[in-house]
């Protein structure tokens, strides 16, 4: 059990899909300036990211090698359409406003990297804990910008007044730029730890 | 008189001529001349003379049998002591030759001609290369190659450079006021060579006195159709070969061509007069006129300095200092260089020197402060280059962005770190782009030609096997 | 709608992806790319022309597939994902390797960006929003024109920026992708004045 | 000779250079903005004015100081640059500006627009212009509140009751003639101040509702013309983006005369544009970038949704420049031969 926490605990933090390999920043961008909008997105990416991950996995030895890329992108098609069915169908107001998003899920950088990288060459088991793993390490990232990005530019955290009436939200804060800003400083601080700690070496 | 500039670019400096009004003056030959064997821009000179000899003014101490050469004189009479490496103003060592002065002032035999109907262009230009004479304005171009252009080149005109653009230095100006008639004889020397139908004297507007004194003997002599003067705007960098000649015939010399590709040939003043002097006189090129000035030096004046004076004694016979000395310049502030010595002597190519105490380092602070983008530079520049861009360029160690910002067409006139708020060393950096970029086609064009000869041969013995076949 | 109206209505659709919404600041679609490729000028223009002409292309085959089969057959929901990811990924690889063997100069200057963009989301992302706002053929090919140039513009204007910004003092904390995000976040701020420019 | 008396250095030539240095450059600005900035306090009155700008530049100051700390850098604080975006940032807000914006605003400017760049001369963007647009999109309502001249100074210069009727705003609260003449045309304003000609004398003198310092065209030519003599900027930049706003709001059928004086297009084309470190480097890049940023101004006047397009034109100019920046000077001797370029 010990080795499957180790798998889910690797990418919550120390390989954490967005903060350390920087890929699918888009949706992360995109969907962060309210948490409801964050908590549906990583709901939909787990939709997807999980089960692609168990089926490629149990599939990896029928799949051919030169054939596996087109195989994974239809598995990946195959949840990101169910992943939308389900989104639209319990979650309409919130789906509506970032479904774009949740469409492109199909080309995740990160989905397809897994697979690639991890399912294809895990057991299933092992895989499923690294769909949660990763779902996890994407869902606070994303979710912690969320909040931070609501408070200040609404003052409220998934739709709940937080902050005094008096607070005056900085409305920059939902809007595009703030979006880039706390990507840029969040990229930049992991990019200065990763320097420290290669120096420390 | 119509006033002709160049733009753009180009800034107005603090003249400091301090030494306008200082007429001439001779100073006695040094005890001990150092002589550089190398006082042009050329092939380097062999010696003739060994330890020991004794020799006269004018007594020639070394010679190149190279076509871009000038020989050198002795410049004052007496016995050969060493043949050694010494520092010169170049800032480099040079095998100079070192005369111990025998205070005899012996001269060789020196002949001139009486007038220019006796003698012709190629006697001209072998007397001008015997006698040793080089441009004087700074750069030391051998004369006698600047007036045998390569055959197909005409040349129309004459520019003679009286533009002394540079802060502090008056010697060009004393030239033209106490020796116009050489300097007109000079040009007319050119002229003859050269079969060019114009001169033009350019003399800059702050000095319409002497552009008078010109015209007038032009006048009298009768040549206002040959000779013609004219007045340039007092701008630093008029005086440059370059500004000059887009002033006055507003044409522009091709990158990294020469004013004969334009069919006009540029002579300083002072060179003007050496030339005369050389022809008619027969005198080599021994002594110069120069500008003493700056600061801390107690008789800033003109002076007539034997070459291989070292500074030394030229700081004893003007009188000496007021003040520790902290920067000697050789040549103007703005394109001048540091001296390290006092020993240094005086070369061909000095036109002045310059004597500072502490305010040197306010005058040009070396501390520099971050780039706040201005564009000062940009719109100084004289040739139209981005001298920040070249500057950051070569910062980064980008060679191939510098080359393609024309760094190599830089005239090194120093506008661009003058006029620098943030105090900059623009024109340090771009003059070092510039060598490290010529150092570079050096290199490949001497790899190239080495594959050249290389393949030349192996086709060479290909061709050879088949024969044997 | 006359023909006078609908031709304004292609206007509005161009200048609003193109620079109002513009699809990179605004949308947040293609942002691998345009920060990874944002320190090279030239591999920036090269992948420029390659997005506007894989766009276009991909946009008319999708909406092809979408208004002839998908909708007819009631399939929209189900299999627009994997079909138009299908189209363009081999649509991408068809033109690498027409252009392999008809054009090797074109070939060397648009074909390495071309494995790069059948993953880029941009793509995907205009079919997708083509077929949202239910857009006819024209307008299709209009949006993705006006986003693929969106991109083009805020590549190039981020490009010329860092290639500016090599001269500078980053601080380490900021160099690199960071300062991308950086200078992206005041360049998305500027483009927030054309805001509402149409409704 | 004693020895004592030669102690020499060398250096690298030129070995003497102007005396102005990037300080006096900043101070010349800051001595070019205080007609403005004493035009505003008589304008709007000390009572709120002068905290605006003392917080703006000691927030700004001290925004430069945290950024040094944090970056590691040499104190850049004695170089004035901080307090030219401080106080140029002062003048571009209303004055009913409440404080802890203005702190955010000046943060925003130093920290965001100017420090994560590099030190002075490294922003690609107007710093006072970053600030302001951060405010803008975040308290649009603080930003486009405005007094009528001389509220708080008790002489009200256009009796409250006209501006009330006219607006149907409360007294307190007015708006500026960009945006009356944005959402009600001009005939409110030509009944506010009598003709046209008395409109054209009230926006010249700076007699108008407005941001601190933008209001009197007067006082901020007068900066601008101190600068251009005094060779701190270039008279192109400014020249080109007042005529082409001149021309193209003529050409949109606005008036022309009004589209110039009203807004903060004299303080932005004098103070904002001219920044060295966004704008560009050579001649020719300063004309084109001058008619750019008219062009883009005028667009957004005209269909944006702000009444003022001076700010976010600028800010998108600024990311043109290394592009105006290619449009290098001829070089000395160097001629494109015939089929090449």
């Amino acid at each position: 059990m010990k080795r499957y926490l180790n798998i889910v605990w690797d990418a919550i933090v120390p390989s954490n899909p967005v903060l350390i390999i920087a890929i699918g920043l888009c949706s992360v961008i995109a969907v962060s300036n309210s948490v409801q909008s964050a908590l549906l997105m990583t709901f939909a990416f787990s939709l997807v990211m999980i089960p692609s991950n168990i089926i490629i996995s149990s599939m990896r030895r029928i799949i051919p090698e030169e054939l596996r890329v087109p195989i994974f992108v239809m598995v990946i098609a195959a949840f990101t359409t169910i992943a939308v069915l389900i989104s639209r169908a319990y979650f309409t107001a919130i789906y509506d406003l970032i479904k774009l998003y949740i469409l492109l899920i199909v080309v995740n950088c990160i989905i397809i990297g897994r697979a690639e990288a991890f399912a294809y060459s895990h057991p299933v088991l092992e895989s499923f804990f690294d769909g949660v793993g990763m779902t996890l390490g994407y869902g606070w990232v994303l979710t912690a910008i969320a909040v931070v990005r609501e408070l200040l530019g609404k003052g409220t955290i998934a739709g709940f007044q937080v902050l005094p009436a008096t607070f005056q939200p900085a409305i920059i804060m939902i809007l595009p730029p703030a979006g880039f800003l706390m990507i840029g400083i969040l990229i930049g601080a992991v990019e200065n730890y990763l320097r420290k700690k290669e120096g420390k070496k | 008189m119509k006033v002709f500039t160049y733009s753009p670019g180009g800034t107005h400096l603090e003249e400091e001529k301090w030494t306008k009004d200082k007429v001439f003056v001779s100073l006695q030959p040094p005890s001990v001349a150092v002589i550089p064997l190398v006082q042009h821009t050329g092939a380097p000179n062999t010696p003739l003379v060994k330890i020991g000899d004794n020799v006269k003014i004018g007594s020639i101490l070394g010679s190149s049998p190279a076509p871009i050469s000038a020989p050198v004189h002795a410049s004052i009479s007496g016995q050969v002591i060493a043949i050694e490496d010494r520092l010169c103003p170049t800032g480099a060592k040079v095998q100079s030759v070192v005369i111990k002065n025998d205070f005899k002032d012996e001269w060789v035999n020196c002949e001139g001609v009486a007038s220019l109907e006796e003698i012709s262009p190629e006697e001209i230009v072998k007397k001008i290369r015997d006698c040793g004479i080089v441009g004087l304005g700074g750069a030391a171009f051998p004369t006698s190659v600047k007036l045998s252009p390569p055959v197909g080149k005409v040349i129309d005109t004459v520019i003679a450079n009286g533009a002394e653009c540079e802060p502090y230095l008056t010697t060009d100006y004393r030239v033209m006021l106490e020796y116009s008639d050489q300097v007109i004889n000079g040009l007319l020397i050119e002229l003859k060579v050269l079969k060019a139908k114009k001169g033009v004297i350019a003399v800059e507007d702050n000095k319409v006195d002497a552009a008078e004194l010109l015209l007038n003997a032009i006048r009298e002599k009768n040549l206002e159709n040959l000779i013609e003067v004219v007045l340039v705007k007092t701008k630093y960098p008029q005086g440059g070969e370059k500004q000059l000649i887009k002033a006055i015939l507003g044409r522009e010399v091709p990158s990294e061509g020469l004013p004969l590709d334009v069919g006009v040939v540029v002579q300083n003043v002072g060179t003007l007069k050496a030339i005369s002097e050389a022809i008619f006189e027969g005198k080599p090129l021994i002594d110069r006129g120069i500008t003493i000035s700056g600061t801390v030096i107690k008789n800033p004046g003109n002076y007539i300095v034997r070459i291989g004076t070292p500074v030394s004694e030229i700081i004893e016979q003007v009188g000496g200092l007021n003040r520790r000395l902290r920067k000697l310049i050789f040549g103007g502030p703005m394109t001048g260089v540091a001296q390290s010595s006092i020993e240094v002597p005086v070369v061909k190519g000095t036109s002045g020197i310059l004597f500072f105490g502490e305010e040197a380092f306010t005058m040009a602070p070396e501390e520099e402060t971050p780039c706040i983008r201005c564009s000062r530079c940009v719109d100084h520049c004289p040739t139209g280059l981005m001298p920040v861009l070249i500057d950051h360029a070569y910062r980064r160690n980008d060679l191939k962005l510098s080359e393609s910002l024309n760094a190599v067409d830089c005239i090194e006139c120093g506008v661009c770190s003058y006029v620098c708020p943030a105090k900059r060393h623009l024109t340090d950096n771009i003059k070092k782009a510039k060598q490290a970029i010529l150092k570079q086609r050096r290199i490949e064009a001497a790899k190239k030609a080495a594959f050249e000869k290389l393949r030349a041969k192996k086709e060479q013995e290909k061709a050879q096997k088949e024969v044997g076949k | 709608m006359n023909f006078g109206e609908y031709l304004v209505d292609l206007a509005k659709i161009f200048v609003s992806s193109s620079i109002i919404n513009n699809i990179v600041l605004i949308q947040f679609l293609g942002l691998c790319s345009y920060i990874g490729l944002s320190d090279s000028m030239s591999s920036s223009i090269g992948m420029s022309f390659a997005v506007i002409f894989v766009t276009v292309c991909s946009s008319i085959l999708a909406w092809v597939i979408d208004h002839w089969i998908l909708i007819p057959s009631n399939l929209q929901s189900v299999l627009q994902i994997t079909s138009f990811i299908l189209v363009i990924g081999s649509f991408v690889g068809l033109v690498q390797i027409y252009l392999r063997k008809t054009s090797p100069n074109l070939h060397k200057a648009m074909g390495i960006y071309l494995p790069l963009i059948a993953t880029n989301c941009l793509i995907l992302g205009v079919t997708f929003i083509n077929s949202m706002n239910n857009y006819d053929l024209v307008q299709s090919i209009v949006e993705a024109i006006g986003a693929s140039l969106g991109y083009a513009i805020a590549l190039l204007l981020l490009v010329g920026i860092r290639e500016r910004l090599r001269d500078s003092d980053v601080p380490t904390f900021f160099k690199g992708k960071a300062i991308a995000f950086m200078v992206s976040a005041i360049m998305a701020l500027a483009f927030l004045g054309f805001q509402g420019m149409i409704r | 000779m004693n020895s004592d008396m030669v102690d020499l250095t060398i250096s690298a030539a030129p070995h003497v250079r102007d005396k102005i240095k990037t300080p006096h450059l900043m101070r010349d600005v800051i001595i070019a903005l205080l007609p403005a900035t004493i035009g505003g306090l008589v304008i709007f009155g000390l009572r709120h004015t002068l905290g605006v700008i003392v917080v703006s530049v000691v927030s700004a100051v001290a925004a430069e100081y945290i950024g040094n700390v944090l970056f590691r850098r040499k104190n850049s604080i004695k170089d004035l640059s901080a307090s030219v975006t401080g106080l140029l940032l002062a003048l571009i807000l209303p004055p009913t500006s409440p404080y802890w914006m203005v702190v955010v605003g000046a943060f925003s400017a130093i920290l965001l627009g100017k420090a994560i760049f590099g030190s002075v001369g490294s922003n690609p963007f107007n710093p006072a212009l970053v600030g302001r647009a951060v405010l803008m999109v975040s308290w649009t309502t603080f930003m486009t509140t405005w007094v009528k001249p001389f509220y708080w100074s008790g002489m009200g210069a256009m009796s409250t009751a006209t501006m009330a009727t006219v607006t149907g705003i409360d007294a307190v609260t007015t708006a500026t003639p960009l945006s009356i003449i944005k959402f009600q045309g001009l005939q409110p304003l030509l009944q506010m101040f009598g003709s046209r000609s008395q409109l054209y004398l009230a926006l010249f003198l700076g007699n108008r509702p407005g941001c601190i310092g933008e209001t009197s065209v007067l006082l901020l030519l007068i900066g601008g013309v101190y600068l251009i003599l005094r060779k701190v900027i270039d008279w192109k930049i400014p020249l080109c983006f007042i005529g082409s706003v001149f021309i193209l709001s003529f050409i949109f059928g606005r008036d022309p005369i009004f589209s110039i004086l009203s807004g903060g297009l004299f303080l932005g084309a004098f103070f904002m544009a001219t920044d060295y470190s966004s704008s560009p480097l050579t001649s020719r890049g300063k004309l084109l970038y001058g008619i750019f940023l008219g062009f883009i101004t005028v667009i957004i006047r005209q269909f944006g949704p702000y009444p003022e397009g001076v700010m976010f034109s600028i800010l998108l100019g600024n990311m043109v420049v290394p592009y105006f920046d290619k449009l290098r000077p001829h070089v000395y001797g160097v001629f494109k031969r015939k089929g090449e370029a």
